[in-house]
């Protein structure tokens, strides 16, 4: 993915969370099914709520059905 | 009126928009018993994306039966406005709503910007019912249809239980024009 | 972490057709990472599917693709596998494309043992024609062609492909998404036919007219992740303790023979004995 | 509500419905099909409606197990309906020639779509013009009539069905998606205000039945299974018994005969309508959602002081020959335009070039042909 | 004592065109037997077959009867039964009608228990177009288009019909001439679609082309005889020794709704339950 | 023995056999196929010969799928065939129409038989020659070739081949039951005397590919799945990069394009044999085995003093025009024969029938026309 | 059946067995697998050995796949 | 002889009769460079019930490809002589087995009746060789193909280990021709 505006980067140490607006299509799945509660729906859009609750058990990643959200480890920036 | 008249709803998936057009057709046809035809875009285009639904409302037989050079566009978002804007006949008019279309190019047509689907949350409180909304701003604005005859095609097709809110979105729409500030821009395109 | 899809994605086709929520994305994630896992050489992978919305995942892979008639996947895969067998030809189909249309192709295919890979995502509805009722949709549901509930009884997909003759047969759901990668990498590792069965949602075409079950697609997904049960927890349960629940995991495996690679017995005997 | 009334209704719907109300208007109680745009309203609104009415509905695996499901209602005594798009309609092929060779009435809707293939699922298109004549195997004349309003979706399929009981063979509704999906008025009329015909049946004993027995007509009575008549029914080459032969000569002859049943009948299955053909030197030959255009190119035409016409086959197969022949000749040009690249000109072509020169208007792309377009070709056939 | 064929016989039609020897006249005769036994009403029945030797069937027998096209015979018997719920619909067909070019009507039919009687005759090949490999044909097995021996495995018709959602599915063979006729009683007597598998020889266009295991029709009789085991007698029996068995009998029984009977109560809802 | 040989072999085989050896001297390497008389026999040679040199075949479950497997190989870059009869024919058609739009190289081959479905199974016909041209939806353009003899089962199939690799696009061999199964001899020609074509390949890198790129001619080259050029085929209409498209004007502009590539270089394509037209007042214009009894009828003719003269067109789709206007403008008569009740005689109808009377002499019921028939037409024309 | 010239009749008083000469295809199933070797082949057609011997089992009859073969009580003539 | 000749080979499925057509053609297509071309009958006809093979040999181009008027008929049956000898051509010939051929009727044509089976049987020891003889005969008595080509022929499709008794069977053909009354009719049909 290209960094373009659409794309919203929310990073600790241990985590990035990396959410592709455009393709984002609200269907809430990455929310419903985060077992940390990390994520949450603004409008019709996923955003990390609280990035350091993320456990990287990459669930979100793994279902979401847009290639929209990404999970990778912290750069440490 | 005489002739045909041409009227395309634009605006995406959900908005009920198709519905709106044959209430409006069905309004034209069976009650007022001019003739109408009423189509809409199927396919990729529909999915998700862009809906349109034309309405085509005439005293005489309506041969070729799609929307080529509108008299109305309403337009519910901002890419059913930049899409058809420019198939918009001379003279025209072109209803979109304030909170959707924010990007508004003037041309050779009227402009009536109306807080439509405001109107349906706050008024009616349903965001829903905002193509019911729009269907009395346009009869209201074009008196293309009877009130009489908008109402009665209204009431066949609302759902059992819902005739009182959709009654009450049509007159709110009635409302929003009789009360809206018109641009009208003469250009020269 | 983070897997990078987009070596295998046609990036400028994205975002895809599908709707919010549907479950053929996640398949399309699953059958990537498994390509990638199986370490399969991006230019001798063929992926062919039908008609459908699931059937327009082709178009954003970056392989061979071939995107062909309603119900045929099967029979053009099979073209593409006889007549180079070192290529790795992969299905992707619907449940209406399988087993309505193409459920002749579908038993055959799996009869021949030949080498394809089949994924079926079933949805229990035709998606893209606007909801009818499919051959997997259960009894009762409301579908634009049921609108008095469905009284035409659905398949086991999976139970009809190893009484066809399937060598590897494989089911999960779009819930268990990592499931689905794993049960399609063990499907490239069986020579031979492998079906992998994942149940997912079509809250659009389908669920939208069920109220009563599903309120949103999220529904859909905890009611697939309520059902299932892995097949290995279910031996030496009851029946009746398996009612309403969708058995998940590797069904069925038994090698057999391969149909190219049995082919190439028969061009080594025809090249050797001669007859008049 | 579907249920024959004492008054008429007006309805504001879809052709499609429309097609579906047509049906059982004429008594249609079975339908099977498989779904495909732009046709599946038909199918769906059917669902609903044909067990309200005691009628039943089947969605099949596939498009050909549909056709010879509606073949076997038939012969069970149902009229019966299936309705498809072209690969749908390709796929039915087979089938719908044992129903020619069987002569078992029924009605086959194919809305059309731009192909080939998958082609514009979405996108109108008038491409299976010649498939219909010609798509199975083997000489069989068949019936086809092109509807090309909402109302017209009515009242051909109402007629389709009375042509079918009447000849004893399949008919095509060619639609397109245009005019299956685009809504109308419809004005339903009561029952009984449109004649319905059903298949004639047999007078004999059922010990002497013969299935094809043609000595008293080309179309043979016709019992129902279950009846009491215990009769054969084969896609072989068959006699008067029902019974396969290859008797050369037989079935030479039994061939003829079913040409003859249709083609010498004509005038009992033509149908057509003019627009301003009088005095015509620019003749326009347009069907279904075209033609509409074509009218208004004709309008236009006329305002711009060029007499132009327009000549609309409703019934498309048998083809009008003759009346086609009549206003080419009296025509300086014919203009042919047809969402295609050129199907219905071969046709005109066929019986009217000699007389005058012919010009298509073509769109292949999913797109409509506009009054504009057709109003150009008919200026430039002037011009020339 | 000696059954009257001729009362359902068009004797005018007789001798049949098989070939001496053929099995398909004795799976005709168990019918009839059965038809009678049952006391099946005359007028009520419709024969319905496809293309093939057997399909030749319904030709010779004084019913309502209808001779269709290669493969289709259940979708042509579907419509019929939806027509008329009241008539007997019995479906004639070959292994390649069927399971071949068929199997997708087949399966669909099984699926959706709609009330069908059908036989298939299983005779391992096209017997009508010259002794082409059929999708039973075993392995191994020379045939006109398999003349380095049949790679392609074959189906279990009756275990595909099982899975596909059959609820009643038996087999038997030629030589077991009554238990045919039986195992049809039977068949009619489930409400629903029943499947009677009937293995016959063709030595005309199979046995001879395979003389090393047949030197005329009696050797496939014989082999029927001896490769046969009554499926009540396999219970507890290891796999092993059934193998290149064939069981026979009812294979399995498990009643459920009629499609046409479930299909009046959506008449009777939609007859009352009344939306826009 | 099938292998291509140094030197030329004589044989005395069918028309079916020669049919499939042509095949194998095309190059062709798979076969896939369903068994129908009278075609029978093309696959029981090639699966016998194909697996000798080092080929596959393979028995499908249907002709749907068959076809579908032909085409599968192909996009793999093997040379593919089917072959089939009337009612394989009808279900094949779905899967030729996406042939046609995918532009995938295949032959079919297409031995007639009478119909309409099951029709009579050992009977020779000739009905299914518009179906050829039109049995599939939407619009499509097709090359059909007919051979008359046993040696042109083996060069027209051949040719179609090589026409078919040339112009990326399916071609039908529509011979019949008699020319299929009669024997006669054949001279299979050595290794390299005939030219064999294969498919234009690009040149690009795989990173540039475009599979429908026309910028170089109207027919694009073709990678092989599995060379490196990772391509999208699709039945959906679509652009020059293969993805799908509802732009209407690239749509309409690609099926001009795809009717261009076939019509716009005919001269490549026709392909017609001439007896006697020189000074023909009769012009007999035949196909197949029909057109060998026209043959000795115009042999019977001239000795009777009667100027006849036979126009055969060999390949038959796109049909000769030109010629046959030019032929039929100096003639007094046309008579066509056919073993149907009158299509081949539609056609030229269509490009003729302004100049000169047109008979039909017909046989539907299974058996050869006779030259005596022919004669009979002849001379009844000439008394006209 | 019509008792033609075709139709050949063998009977005692136990037994009756018709042969439909016309019909009979000579395939020699009857002969084969009647357990009492009451039928033999006779050219291409069945035909009775030994009336005598027939128990009356009706396989005969059963496996014959041409109507060629009836089996029922004699009439005792 | 130059100009058309028809044979018509009619018996029952299983007389190899098919395959003698195959041999005569071949013989004088490949190896008297002649023209050649043979047909047989399909479907029911050909099951268990009548069969034929025809064979039209030619120094010019053969066109028509059917028999439609017979040089030559050989029957093998009584079926195949009465259903085919009304198409023998007058002043043709009509080679039959006195054996299975018991009811012939006269015409005008040339009638020869050959013990062919019994030879077949008695003097080769196998009645499936009746095919050979025929086709011995019919060279012997016609001349249509040179002994030497029709010898080439059926050893190249003789199956291997059948080549010696073939030849004796064709040889015992010729010998047949060669001691046969030959029974003239001149009719006036
Ligand atoms: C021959 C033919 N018949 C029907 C169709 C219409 N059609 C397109 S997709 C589809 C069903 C799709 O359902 P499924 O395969 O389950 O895929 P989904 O859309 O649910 O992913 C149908 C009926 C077609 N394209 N071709
Ligand atoms: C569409 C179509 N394809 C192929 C055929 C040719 N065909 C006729 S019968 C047959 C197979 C018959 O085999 P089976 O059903 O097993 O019956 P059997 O003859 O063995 O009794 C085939 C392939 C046909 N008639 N129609
Ligand atoms: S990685 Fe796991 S914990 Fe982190 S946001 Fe995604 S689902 Fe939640
Ligand atoms: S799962 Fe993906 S598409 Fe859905 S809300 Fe989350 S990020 Fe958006
Ligand atoms: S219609 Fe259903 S299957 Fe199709 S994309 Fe939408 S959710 Fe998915
Ligand atoms: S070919 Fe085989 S199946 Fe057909 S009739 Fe003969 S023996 Fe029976
Ligand atoms: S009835 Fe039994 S014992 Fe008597 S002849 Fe027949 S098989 Fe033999
Ligand atoms: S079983 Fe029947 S057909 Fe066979 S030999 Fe006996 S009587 Fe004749
Ligand atoms: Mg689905
Ligand atoms: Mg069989």
């Amino acid at each position: 993915m290209k960094n373009r505006k659409h794309i919203v980067i929310c990073e600790d140490a241990k985590t990035r969370i990396t959410i592709n607006r455009k393709w984002c299509k609200g269907c809430e799945i990455c929310v419903e099914f985060c077992p940390q509660k990390t994520l949450l729906m603004e409008g019709d859009k996923a955003v990390v709520r609280d990035i350091a609750s993320c456990n990287r058990c990459m669930l979100c990643e793994l279902r979401c059905p847009d290639f929209a959200i990404e999970v990778s480890e912290g750069t440490g920036r | 009126m005489s002739g045909r008249y041409e009227i395309r709803l634009g605006g995406s998936g959900g908005q009920g928009l198709i519905l709106a057009g044959v209430i409006l057709g069905e309004a034209a046809a069976i009650h007022d018993g001019k003739n109408a035809v009423q189509t809409q875009s199927y396919g990729p285009e529909a999915r998700g994306g862009m809906s349109k639904s034309d309405v085509i409302v005439s005293n005489e037989e309506i041969d070729y039966p799609k929307a080529y050079r509108m008299d109305l566009l309403l337009a519910l978002t901002q890419a059913s406005f930049s899409g058809y804007v420019k198939d918009v006949k001379p003279g025209g008019l072109v209803v979109y709503d304030t909170s959707l279309v924010r990007d508004v190019c003037e041309g050779n047509y009227r402009l009536v910007g109306i807080p439509i689907v405001e109107t349906a949350t706050r008024a009616i409180g349903k965001s829903m019912v905002a193509n019911v909304v729009s269907l009395g701003a346009i009869v209201e604005l074009t008196g293309i249809v009877s009130k009489e005859a908008v109402e009665k095609s209204l009431m066949g097709r609302a759902p059992r239980g819902t005739e009182e809110i959709n009654r009450r979105a049509l007159h709110a729409g009635y409302d929003l024009v009789k009360n809206a500030e018109q641009k009208t821009t003469a250009g020269n395109r | 972490m983070g897997f990078d899809y987009m070596k295998y994605l046609r990036e400028e086709k994205m975002p895809h057709i599908w709707c919010p929520g549907c479950g053929h994305g996640i398949v399309m994630k699953a059958l990537i990472r498994a390509i990638d896992k199986a370490g399969l050489d991006q230019d001798r992978v063929v992926v062919v599917s039908g008609i459908g919305c699931v059937s327009r995942m082709p178009g954003y892979l970056d392989f061979n693709t071939l995107h062909t008639t309603h119900g045929r996947a099967l029979a053009f895969a099979t073209g593409v596998k006889m007549a180079d067998p070192t290529l790795h030809v992969i299905a992707v189909m619907g449940d209406g494309d399988a087993v309505a249309i193409g459920g002749n192709h579908f038993i055959h295919t799996c009869r021949r043992n030949i080498g394809i890979t089949t994924v079926v995502a079933n949805n229990s509805i035709y998606g893209m024609t606007g909801g009818q009722r499919s051959p997997t949709t259960p009894l009762g549901d409301n579908t634009s062609t049921t609108v008095y509930g469905n009284a035409d009884p659905p398949f086991d997909i999976s139970a009809l492909a190893v009484a066809a003759g399937a060598s590897y047969v494989a089911r999960t759901t779009t819930y268990h998404a990592q499931q689905i990668e794993r049960l399609i990498v063990s499907g490239f590792e069986n020579r031979g036919f492998s079906l992998i069965e994942v149940i997912g949602p079509c809250f659009v075409a389908h669920g939208r007219r069920n109220r009563a079950r599903y309120k949103s697609n999220l529904d859909m997904y905890r009611e697939e992740k309520e059902t299932a049960i892995n097949v290995t927890a279910t031996k030496g349960k009851p029946q009746s303790e398996l009612m309403g629940k969708v058995t998940i995991g590797v069904l069925h495996h038994a090698p057999m023979p391969e149909f190219t690679d049995e082919y190439q017995k028969v061009i080594e005997k025809a090249t050797h004995v001669r007859t008049i | 509500m579907t249920e024959q009334r004492e008054t008429r209704r007006i309805r504001f719907i879809q052709g499609n419905e429309a097609c579906a109300e047509g049906a059982l208007y004429a008594g249609c109680r079975f339908f099977a099909g498989y779904p495909i745009t732009p046709s599946s309203e038909i199918a769906e609104v059917l669902g609903e409606k044909l067990p309200r009415l005691g009628g039943r509905f089947i969605q099949m695996e596939d498009e050909i197990a549909a056709m010879a499901a509606v073949i076997g209602a038939s012969l069970a005594g149902v009229k019966s309906l299936t309705a498809t798009s072209g690969p749908g309609f390709s796929l039915k092929q087979e089938n719908i020639g044992y129903a020619c060779i069987t002569e078992v009435p029924c009605v086959i809707v194919n809305v059309q779509r731009g192909g080939p293939s998958t082609g514009l699922p979405t996108g109108p298109a008038q491409a299976d013009i010649l498939q219909t004549r010609w798509g199975t195997h083997g000489d069989h004349p068949i019936i086809v009539v092109t509807p090309s309003t909402v109302a017209e979706m009515f009242t051909e399929t109402v007629r389709a069905f009375n042509l079918s009981e009447k000849f004893r063979t399949p008919v095509v509704v060619l639609a397109d998606e245009i005019v299956g999906h685009m809504r109308e008025k419809l004005v339903v009329p009561a029952t009984g205000e449109i004649e319905i015909l059903g298949r004639a049946k047999p007078a004999c004993d059922p010990s002497e039945y013969r299935p094809y027995d043609v000595s008293r007509g080309d179309v043979p009575p016709m019992a129902n299974f279950g009846e009491g008549y215990r009769f054969h029914v084969t896609g072989l080459s068959h006699d008067a018994t029902g019974f396969p032969t290859s008797d050369a000569a037989t079935v030479h002859a039994d061939q003829v005969r079913m040409t003859r049943k249709i083609y010498g009948r004509l005038e009992e299955i033509e149908k057509s309508e003019e627009t301003e053909t009088g005095d015509a030197e620019i003749l326009l030959v347009a069907i279904g959602s075209t033609a509409r255009s074509a009218r208004s190119a004709v309008r236009l035409a006329r305002e711009r002081g060029l007499r132009a016409g327009l000549f609309r086959p409703i019934t498309l197969w048998p083809f009008p020959d003759a009346r086609v022949r009549d206003l080419a000749k009296k025509a300086l040009a014919v203009v042919v335009p047809e969402m295609n690249l050129g199907q219905l000109a071969l046709e005109v072509e066929r019986v009217a070039h000699c007389d005058v020169p012919i010009t298509g208007v073509h769109s292949a792309g999913g797109e409509a042909i506009s009054p504009a377009q057709i109003l150009a070709a008919v200026e430039k056939a002037v011009v020339r």
